[in-house]
């Protein structure tokens, strides 16, 4: 593969990772959440999910984050006004260096709240 | 505009009988303080927000050369001002809330209170029971003792309702097939308005409902006095009027305890007289409302499941001095 | 086989003769044209703009003061749920992504028309047909009568033994298949059929905002519908998801709505933020600041979105340790947002902002968006959210964003895109009064909604008792009502006035940055006598590439006029990938969309026999639809 | 005159879809065309908006199971499972003739894009029939009304059935058109089609699996 298709498969792993993490974050942590307090009930404690889900999309965003980082830094002599693929892959790169970090703030938010808050009390 | 923000707000807090500015619950008074303090960081974010408005109104004729002058500078305030301070200000926001307000405002945990109250939603009024005691039940009119942690469990037998009582603690859904919970402790003696606040159908908006802080001697004697089935009517009139409740209508959606009469379509009238109110705190407990009431509740709740009794004057009468009797 | 070499002027008349709609009645029936299905979408939507007003001013009416009887409890819960199925449904979605979307997407990425010109009607026609429905169900005393939101056990049969639910999950089925082929076909055109070069660092920020609004709309309609269809089975087979009693679940309802619900109301908004970025660059003559961050943030509004619903659902009694996580990212969808305030601001701030009408709205637009946005910021606090939910001051919240943050951008937008629309210049000092006027109106009429919402004054309820001191507050917001709905008179009047007796404009009155203004006002049928050339986001602001259109007609180059041509690219980079033959204006559309109209009647009325006739009808007006191919035509 | 270079290529070196009269010309378009046709996007649209549809369906299933402790509830019957899952997997395989007609319309051989298409059509025929009949065979004994449970089995099979009547009537119609010969507009057809099956076959085995984990899991 030519240099530029590394750098845009990585440019596009960027965007798409750290999104993607945090949702599969949100909607399991938030069900299993609801399925342990719910009728059914039982199964594992809920800080030991909540770690292991905060813990691995951590992991994610922050290569997803090294990522972009990398095909900034690869790009700069280029600037987002630049023709394609190195302008398109400055300018993404450019957004998601400081929106990977939006997702990294609610991961932890989401795990740090769902052990410190007693489980199974409703709100 | 910006100056009639604070103004009118502080005109607010000595506002209406459920105005949450007013707290007189703990848990009210965490969430009033908290509003204040959110309202202080936003009125300084308008002010911002609005300075550079007049700003670019200000310069609206000059402009640097190119057709990007200044954008190292517009990076720099998006990038600390729309990420960094407001991602600071949000997370100190979310914990100050959601984890350390929230342990004070979620369900009681097991055991923290002293008495349970049922707060039953009905299609258009409330019923609450007492369920330590021999089956006190009463209407729209709730009492609990004062400073003492009460649990309210929030039940409902049709649709979705909402217990609120916005000067003592924020509100609650009642659930089918769900039993939520939350704490209630009033600081002073006296009557708090809460309404229903999920929209349940025709009379949502004649849900209400009082809960009287009573001192805990004062409550103990209307528990009990509630808990007793009905006072057998004395006098002919009153007599007649059992009749007239027994065999007409009534029994069939009322319940008066220590009578043949069970219906549970309409609230318990074992201890009518005792309440301040009818009809969702719509009418005073007055004779002359009670009588209208009867002969017409749609004029008063259109809508609401009381079909009209069409009595003469004379059973009326009976009718009305057998429930005035009912203390 | 080289193109025959023929001069320019003949080459244009070929487009024009190719590209030309049937004339009159017919010609609007059977159009495929991007421009004509963008009006109709215009006027259909001011019509049911007018609804959802006459709607809000009756309620407004009735809680003028205290125990009114203007009208009875069950007239006002079928206004206040059509209010707001009206106006999110067929007002403020279909102005947005089906009128200025329509209308605008085309010429800003310089293609000819959309990637799917008659799916394009269709999903007009559908939205039209879903409006009757709704209306004609409104009109026989069925209207919807269990708020926007229709929540279970409320609109079971059991409580609602009426038709009324059904004409509300039905029409939000059919009005959803509207709006998802409406979507499809913006991500499609914007993905594909941009001019070759356009890549995403050169895409206008207002594709950007309809991306965004339309992968929300893709990924959250179908949610609904299939809780529609749960609660259609429910009340008319009589199945069991909502009912405890036997297995189902309440809050089923919940959840599946509100996630819909949310990426819904984000989607109302996102387009007008892309409204607000078409106008500000232009107003300011200064390209807009942080342009990578504008358009990452307007994707990210509507994917956080996809994550926040619960927070609707803060007083149902779920478990705490599931609740943080719809608070945390509640907390962080303002990041986009604000993201994108500062934008704006430090735009108009460095550029040489110019205070005519469209910019007095966006300012408008942005000082109410803030207000609303800073009270969604106190529901991060979920005891706070618990203690004034479904009270006033969540109406006065949604309200302001809605009403600020979409409508002002839309009636910005009129005035900013009347010259290019109708070729005449708008009248200025009009406008600005009924910038003023609606501004105030609505500061009026929504203000006080904050504070009688702190004062414990529940949504949703017919009327209120005397001694609560709510009524002043309510009074000034109905004189606060009827103020915003003259100010909206007065603009609808000055466009119209404007329309019948404005100066010409010309092509480009506002030297806009965009393509559609390197066009003629009114662009004409085939938008681009030549592709253009596109090196920039801001292709008008680049005169060596204008300049090198007209040569390009000189010569002949890219002007495909042998069919209905239209360039198609790869998505990322828009490398120049083939040249496609479009289909025309056909009659199917239109069919189709009757047809689907009568198969939802017929299940309204429970006739499900005739339904399914009337269904495979529809699937052989299809088979019709696809007989003819594009190069055969 | 000027050398004029749009998006890296010049005009006349771009195919030009009213140039493809037959498979032979149909191929070579095909060949210099880069990225994926328009068809592709418009299908992958309405497969996003169908998958949501249907994993919203099977979210009901699992959430509705989260709040029943006894799953399937006492007195409904155990779902099929050895029979729908041996079908799902042998449905799946008809992806494989489909992709290999959509890479045979791409190479413009014509009558081996028919044949594929008409041996996946009598597997995906013969599947549906036999799924048909054993759905109206257990409505026979309960009914979607009974309660939650089998609400959402047969609203979830029912879906399911749909999608693959869809996809069967798709291919039935692209018969028709490929009996008239290939042009772009049919190869881009057949592509689509294709696309729409393996969503089909992969949203067929999620729902069979999701209906057998009732005993399986």
């Amino acid at each position: 593969m030519t240099r530029l298709r590394k750098l845009s498969l990585l440019q596009w792993f960027g965007l798409f990772a750290a999104a993607g993490i945090w949702l599969a974050q949100h909607g399991i942590g938030q069900g299993m959440a609801e399925a342990r307090c719910s009728a059914a009930g039982g199964g594992i404690s809920n800080d030991a999910v909540q770690i292991v889900l905060m813990i691995v999309a951590g992991v994610v965003i922050l290569a997803a984050e090294a990522a972009s980082v990398v095909v900034f830094r690869a790009t700069s002599d280029a600037s987002y006004h630049s023709p394609p693929p190195v302008g398109r892959m400055r300018m993404i790169a450019i957004a998601t260096m400081s929106t990977n970090l939006i997702f990294l703030v609610i991961i932890l938010l989401d795990g740090i709240a769902s052990i410190l808050d007693v489980a199974c009390r409703n709100s | 505009m910006l100056a009639l923000v604070p103004l009118t707000l502080l005109l607010a807090s000595c506002g209406s009988a459920q105005d949450t500015l007013n707290p007189q619950g703990p848990q009210a008074k965490t969430i009033a303080s908290e509003f204040w303090w959110m309202l202080g960081g936003c009125v300084f974010a308008l002010a911002v927000i609005t300075g550079l408005l007049v700003l670019a109104w200000v310069r609206r004729g000059s402009m640097g050369p190119g057709r990007e002058p200044g954008e190292r500078a517009g990076w720099i305030v998006i990038v600390v001002f729309g990420i960094g301070v407001m991602v600071v200000g949000l997370v100190v926001l979310f914990f100050v809330s959601d984890v350390h307000i929230m342990g004070q405002t979620e369900q009681p945990a097991a055991g923290s209170t002293k008495l349970t109250v049922r707060a039953i939603g009905h299609q258009w009024y409330w019923e609450f029971d007492y369920p330590g005691t021999k089956h006190a039940v009463t209407a729209d009119e709730m009492h609990i003792p004062v400073r003492t942690p009460v649990l309210i469990e929030a039940q409902t037998t049709d649709v979705i309702h909402t217990v609120w009582v916005p000067q003592l603690n924020r509100k609650i859904d009642t659930i089918p097939g769900q039993n939520n919970e939350i704490e209630l402790y009033a600081d002073k003696v006296g009557r708090y308005r809460g309404q229903c606040n999920q929209y349940c159908g025709l009379q949502h908006a004649h849900m209400s409902f009082y809960v009287f802080a009573d001192p805990p001697a004062k409550f103990e004697a209307w528990l009990r006095k509630q808990a007793q089935p009905a006072a057998s009517p004395t006098g002919e009139l009153a007599r007649a009027g059992r009749n007239v409740f027994m065999t007409g209508a009534c029994s069939a959606c009322h319940t008066i305890r220590g009578t043949p009469a069970h219906g549970t379509v309409g609230p318990d009238l074992t201890h009518l007289a005792s309440r301040t109110t009818l009809a969702g705190l719509t009418i005073p407990n007055r004779k002359g409302y009670l009588g209208g009431w009867i002969l017409d509740s749609q004029h008063i709740k259109p809508g609401n499941q009381m079909p009209d009794i069409n009595l003469d004057g004379p059973q009326l009468q009976a009718l009305l001095a057998y429930l005035g009797g009912l203390k | 086989m080289a193109t025959v070499e023929l001069p320019a002027r003949e080459r244009v008349e070929r487009l024009e003769q190719m590209w030309q709609g049937k004339p009159g009645i017919l010609g609007w029936l059977t159009t495929t044209d991007h421009k004509k299905i963008g009006l109709l979408y215009f006027w259909t939507t001011l019509v049911f703009f007018a609804a959802g007003g006459a709607e809000a001013l009756t309620m407004r009416t009735q809680l003028a003061h205290a125990n009114n009887n203007v009208v009875g409890p069950a007239t006002y819960d079928e206004l206040f749920t059509m209010h707001g199925v009206t106006m999110i449904f067929f007002f403020i979605i279909p102005m947005t992504t089906g009128a200025f979307g329509n209308y605008l997407i085309p010429l800003l990425i310089g293609a000819r028309d959309m990637a799917f010109p008659r799916m394009n009607a269709l999903s007009y026609w559908i939205f039209l047909t879903s409006g009757l429905f709704l209306y004609i169900g409104f009109a026989t005393g069925n209207g919807p009568n269990g708020a926007w939101f229709g929540f279970t056990p409320l609109t079971e049969r059991a409580f609602s033994p009426t038709r009324a639910e059904d004409f509300y999950t039905l029409a939000l089925i059919f009005n959803g298949i509207s709006s998802s082929l409406g979507s499809a076909n913006f991500i499609v055109t914007m993905f594909k059929l941009r001019a070759p070069g356009m890549s995403f660092n050169r895409m206008p920020t207002f594709c950007y905002a309809f991306l965004a609004a339309s992968f929300g709309l893709l990924f959250a309609l179908p949610v609904l519908t299939a809780d529609c269809i749960y609660l259609y089975l429910d009340r008319i087979v009589g199945t069991h998801f909502f009912d405890p009693a036997h297995g189902g679940s309440v809050l089923l309802w919940q959840h599946l709505f509100w996630i819909f619900g949310h990426p819904e109301v984000y989607i109302l908004i996102v387009p007008a933020f892309g409204i607000a970025t078409s106008i500000i660059p232009a107003m300011t003559q200064r390209k807009l600041v942080a342009y990578p961050l504008v358009a990452i943030a307007e994707l990210l509004v509507v994917f956080i979105g996809f994550g926040v619903w619960a927070h609707h659902m803060y007083t149902t009694g779920l478990p705490t340790i599931q609740v943080v996580f719809f608070g945390a990212a509640t907390a962080m969808v303002v990041i986009p947002s604000s993201i994108q305030v500062f934008s704006w601001c430090m735009s108009m701030v460095t550029g040489r902002a110019r205070f005519k009408t469209p910019l007095l709205f966006i300012a408008g637009f942005i000082w109410m968006f803030v207000n609303g946005g800073l009270t969604g910021i106190m529901f991060v606090s979920i005891p706070f959210d618990q203690q004034v939910h479904d009270t006033y001051f969540v109406i006065a919240h949604f309200h302001y964003i809605i009403f600020g943050a979409a409508v002002f951008p839309i009636f910005g937008g009129m005035y900013y895109w009347f010259p290019k629309v109708t070729g005449k210049l708008y009248l200025e000092r009009p406008g600005q009064i009924s910038f003023w006027l609606i501004f105030v109106g609505t500061n009026l009429l929504f203000f006080p909604m904050y504070i009688v919402g702190l004062l414990g004054m529940p949504r949703q309820i017919y009327t209120y008792p005397g001694n609560m001191g709510w009524t002043a507050y309510n009074l000034a917001e109905t004189i606060g009502g009827f103020l915003t709905a003259f100010g909206i008179l007065v603009c609808v009047g000055n466009l119209l006035v404007s329309y019948l007796r404005g100066l010409p404009s010309g092509p480009d009155p506002w030297l806009g940055p965009t393509l559609e203004w390197a066009t003629s006002s009114p662009p004409p049928e085939y938008n681009f006598a030549v592709i253009p050339t596109v090196t920039s986001a801001y292709p008008n602001w680049d005169p060596e590439d204008r300049e090198e259109d007209v040569r390009k007609l000189a010569d002949g180059v890219m002007v495909l006029e042998e069919g209905h041509e239209q360039p198609v690219v790869t998505t990322a980079d828009g490398n120049f990938s083939e040249v496609i033959e479009m289909p025309h204006s056909s009659p199917w559309p239109p069919t189709l969309g009757l047809c689907l109209g009568l198969v939802f009647t017929f299940l309204v009325l429970e006739k499900f026999f005739v339904a399914g006739i009337f269904g495979a009808l529809c699937l052989l007006s299809l088979v019709g639809w696809h007989a003819k191919e594009p190069q055969e035509a | 005159m000027t050398d004029y270079i749009f998006g890296g290529r010049r005009e006349g070196e771009v195919p030009r879809t009213h140039e493809g009269r037959n498979p032979r010309d149909v191929s070579h378009l095909a060949s210099q065309r880069l990225g994926v046709p328009v068809a592709w996007w418009g299908i992958a649209m309405l497969v996003a908006s169908e998958a949501t549809l249907m994993f919203t369906f099977i979210g009901t299933y699992y959430y509705l199971r989260s709040k029943t402790p006894v799953w399937p509830p006492v007195g409904d019957p155990e779902p099929h499972v050895v029979v729908p899952l041996i079908l799902a997997g042998v449905l799946a395989t008809t992806s494989l003739p489909m992709q290999l007609a959509s890479m045979a319309a791409r190479a413009g051989r014509l009558v081996a894009t028919r044949r594929l298409i008409v041996l996946a059509l009598i597997v995906q025929c013969g599947y549906i029939s036999y799924e048909m009949w054993d759905y109206q065979h257990e409505l026979q004994t309960t009914t979607p009304s009974h309660d939650a449970y089998e609400s959402i089995y047969y609203v979830l099979l029912g879906a399911d059935h749909g999608h693959v009547w869809i996809g069967i009537l798709l291919n039935v119609w692209l018969l028709a058109k490929l009996g008239r010969g290939l042009t772009m507009y049919r190869l881009n057809a057949t592509i689509a089609v294709t696309w729409y099956w393996h969503f089909v076959n992969l949203l067929t085995l999620f729902v069979i699996g999701t209906l057998t984990s009732a005993t399986l899991l």
